[in-house]
């Protein structure tokens, strides 16, 4: 029944005309919402009174940190599924995000070592959080020159669709094994962000730059999507032109 | 007012690091939808040629 | 009285990169039966073969009457490791397959005797493949697929090879088989040909 | 079918022996080690606690070195495809080569390493250096073979394969350099999270390995 469901969405040309208006809104939305987003986080939200000023940082580091983690969990999913049931568009799919992916790493990695400099004094510490986001940053690179080094071969997607797997396998016990490290060898200076202990007046203008930060990755993922979808379809119909 | 804007953009003496936080966000982002937005436009290009040419 | 059937084949389509390489074949084979596939390079005679054994994804219908577990497969890589000697070769994929076949029998057949103790490195190409024909008899199955089974050897082997599909046809195995040219040697009454386009 | 699998594995220990993938890979990890003294200066090695973090870095480069041999050779001249057709299951084969792979690039240098540790160190705690680096290698092997079978598919392969499994080892690295830097003689958790790693990876990887190995021979 739901494979039925899945086989109806799976056609390309369907998928092409389902996604249209799903990219415009998300495009509007990202543009409203990351506007109203960057003037409620750089005018009227007021500063930590710890961290002061540089708080205002955290609006555009977290939201890219989550995007960037639920990126790569969208590939392995669409990876998973495309190894069960074998429908070429979710490893199409699977196969635009890595590049969105990886810029949204690279902003977690270089907007939060420039807020690590005022708060802990250095740029960078080799804490739990960093040490995994910096082998996110290498897995996301790999899984890029992957996809490029299969150009020309015939199983490039079942070989990203089984390394994104191993990957996602890698991704927790990375987390797990760096906050293990951490406990043994450099105690304390951890950053933490607890859902509670934030106001409300510092939590609304982040979820609105999250959201914001969502809509737009889902706009550039489905553009990407669209141009993917169409390439193919000019190189299989082999055009004399 | 003049006072206002400055301190706007002093940051309490953190200048630094939150403007350019915030240039390096808007930078990378404008490039990964510059780049994205004319990848569609070039295969749209494309299109419309083979099918000009088809005709 | 009629044969039984062992293999049918309809409407087989296989793709490669999204180009569809071949259409619509469709053949059906009898106990001693010899199937000839017949093509020009690129017409995907190789990957005919390997979506019968199921090694490609195809689209349509193969079906196998009997147990296709073991299929004696000849392809264009032999398997041939350089550092071992025929030998060791016969005697590894003997243990591999667990086969009661009398070697010695083989060897005599293929006349290996004369580079039996050579490692593979130094032997010819002709010769590297007579051996691979050996471990296709140690397999003892009923089916055979052989890629281009005459390419690269003189006319002795080629009698030599003609020789053995008969007497394995004659034992009631079938065969099929992809070449270019290369038919005059098989008269064999159970021939069909099978034209990829 | 042990049989069988006893018969493959003979051949693969064969293989390794007579060309010279198993004995570059063993000196590849001596000589790596070389390095070592050789930059920091030999006085400088036993006070800054080098020598552990050394051994792994050699362990890892020349298990990755190994790593791209290890079905390559019977993937060129069609053995993987013969097995796969003549109805050999893929399970004994993937893991007759992680065992050799392992016996060849793994155990040799978990048992050379203490040795190595004493001359650069003088340290007298070798029994964990042995007992992470026996449980690490074989990680290591596991993991690799998955990404090994993958990388069948391009030519240009060599630098590929080393960027793509690298960060991946990273957390077998992690533990393993804790777990061999005890001073009290309680084995402690690193020991038994390498196990964990360990008993998950010797059911998942070789599955893996074997989705991957039929879809890359045709």
């Amino acid at each position: 029944m739901l494979l039925k469901k899945i086989h109806r969405f799976a056609n390309p040309n369907k998928f092409l005309k389902v996604i249209y208006p799903f990219k415009k809104i998300s495009l509007y939305m990202a543009v409203f919402l990351l506007f109203i987003g960057l003037m409620d986080a750089l005018l009227f939200s007021p500063p930590d009174y710890q961290q002061s000023q540089t708080v205002r940082i955290m609006y555009i580091h977290v939201p890219s940190a989550w995007v960037s983690l639920l990126a790569y969990i969208m590939i392995f999913f669409f990876s998973l599924m495309y190894i069960i049931w074998k429908f070429p568009l979710f490893i199409l799919i699977a196969k635009e995000i890595p590049i969105i992916g990886i810029s949204f790493t690279l902003i977690t990695l270089v907007t939060g070592s420039l807020w690590g400099k005022p708060t802990w004094g250095t740029y960078w510490v080799w804490d739990a959080r960093l040490t995994s986001f910096l082998v996110l940053l290498f897995i996301y690179m790999g899984l890029i020159f992957l996809e490029k080094a299969f150009k020309f071969s015939n199983n490039g997607d079942i070989s990203f669709a089984y390394i994104s797997i191993i990957g996602a396998i890698n991704i927790p016990v990375i987390k797990f094994s760096v906050d293990w490290w951490n406990t043994l060898h450099q105690p304390a200076s951890v950053f933490r962000l607890d859902g509670p202990t934030i106001s409300a007046e510092m939590l609304i203008p982040l979820i609105i730059m999250s959201l914001g930060i969502l809509f737009l990755f889902f706009f550039l993922a489905l553009t990407n999507v669209e141009s993917a979808i169409q390439e193919k379809k000019i190189n299989s119909q082999n055009f004399r032109g | 007012m003049l006072n206002k804007i400055i301190f706007f953009f002093e940051m309490d003496g953190y200048a630094f690091f939150i403007w350019s936080a915030y240039a390096f966000w808007f930078f990378l982002l404008t490039l990964l939808s510059i780049k994205v937005i004319s990848r569609k436009n070039s295969i749209e290009k494309k299109i419309k040629e083979l099918y000009l040419k088809e005709q | 009285m009629k044969n039984k059937l062992i293999l049918s084949v309809e409407k087989l389509q296989c793709k490669r990169n999204n180009f569809i390489l071949f259409n619509c074949i469709s053949f059906k084979v009898f106990e001693g039966g010899l199937v000839i596939i017949k093509g020009n390079n690129g017409t995907g005679k190789t990957s005919l073969l390997h979506s019968l054994c199921g090694l490609v994804s195809f689209e349509g219908k193969v079906n196998w009457k009997i147990e296709k577990k073991k299929i004696g497969y000849l392809g264009h890589h032999m398997g041939l490791k350089d550092y071992e000697t025929a030998e060791e070769f016969i005697a590894f994929w003997k243990k591999i397959y667990n086969s009661k076949v009398n070697s010695d029998k083989i060897i005599k057949f293929f006349s290996l005797d004369k580079f039996l103790y050579k490692p593979i490195g130094a032997l010819s190409f002709g010769q590297k493949k007579k051996l691979s024909f050996a471990r296709l008899l140690l397999l003892e199955s009923k089916i055979w697929l052989l890629d281009e089974p005459f390419s690269g050897m003189d006319n002795k082997n080629k009698k030599l090879i003609a020789d053995a599909i008969k007497r394995h046809i004659n034992k009631k195995g079938i065969t099929i088989l992809s070449t270019h040219d290369q038919t005059k040697l098989l008269n064999i009454h159970t021939k069909q040909e099978v034209r990829i386009v | 079918m042990f049989k069988v699998f006893i018969a493959i594995l003979q051949k693969d220990l064969r293989e390794n022996f007579l060309s010279n993938k198993a004995w570059f890979s063993i000196s590849f990890f001596m000589l790596s080690l070389l390095i070592f003294p050789l930059s920091f200066g030999k006085g400088n090695l036993e006070e800054q606690n080098i020598i552990i973090p050394a051994i792994w870095i050699a362990a890892l480069f020349s298990n990755l070195i190994a790593l791209e041999q290890m079905y390559k050779d019977d993937f060129k001249d069609g053995t993987l495809l013969y097995y796969s057709i003549n109805g050999i299951s893929m399970s004994i084969i993937v893991v007759a080569k992680c065992i050799s792979h392992w016996l060849f690039c793994g155990l040799p240098i978990a048992i050379i390493a203490p040795i190595c540790s004493y001359i650069f160190s003088g340290e007298s705690n070798n029994f964990y250096l042995f007992l992470t680096l026996f449980l690490g290698t074989a990680i290591l092997t596991l993991i690799g073979s998955p990404i090994s079978a993958i990388m069948l598919g391009i030519s240009a392969r060599g630098p590929m394969l080393t960027f793509i499994t690298l960060p991946f080892y990273l957390p077998t690295i992690i533990f393993g350099v804790m777990g061999s830097n005890v001073t009290n003689n309680n084995i402690n958790a690193e020991i038994y999270l390498l196990l964990a790693i360990l008993s998950l990876g010797i059911v998942i990887f070789p599955i893996l390995t074997i989705k991957i190995l039929r879809t890359v021979i045709n």
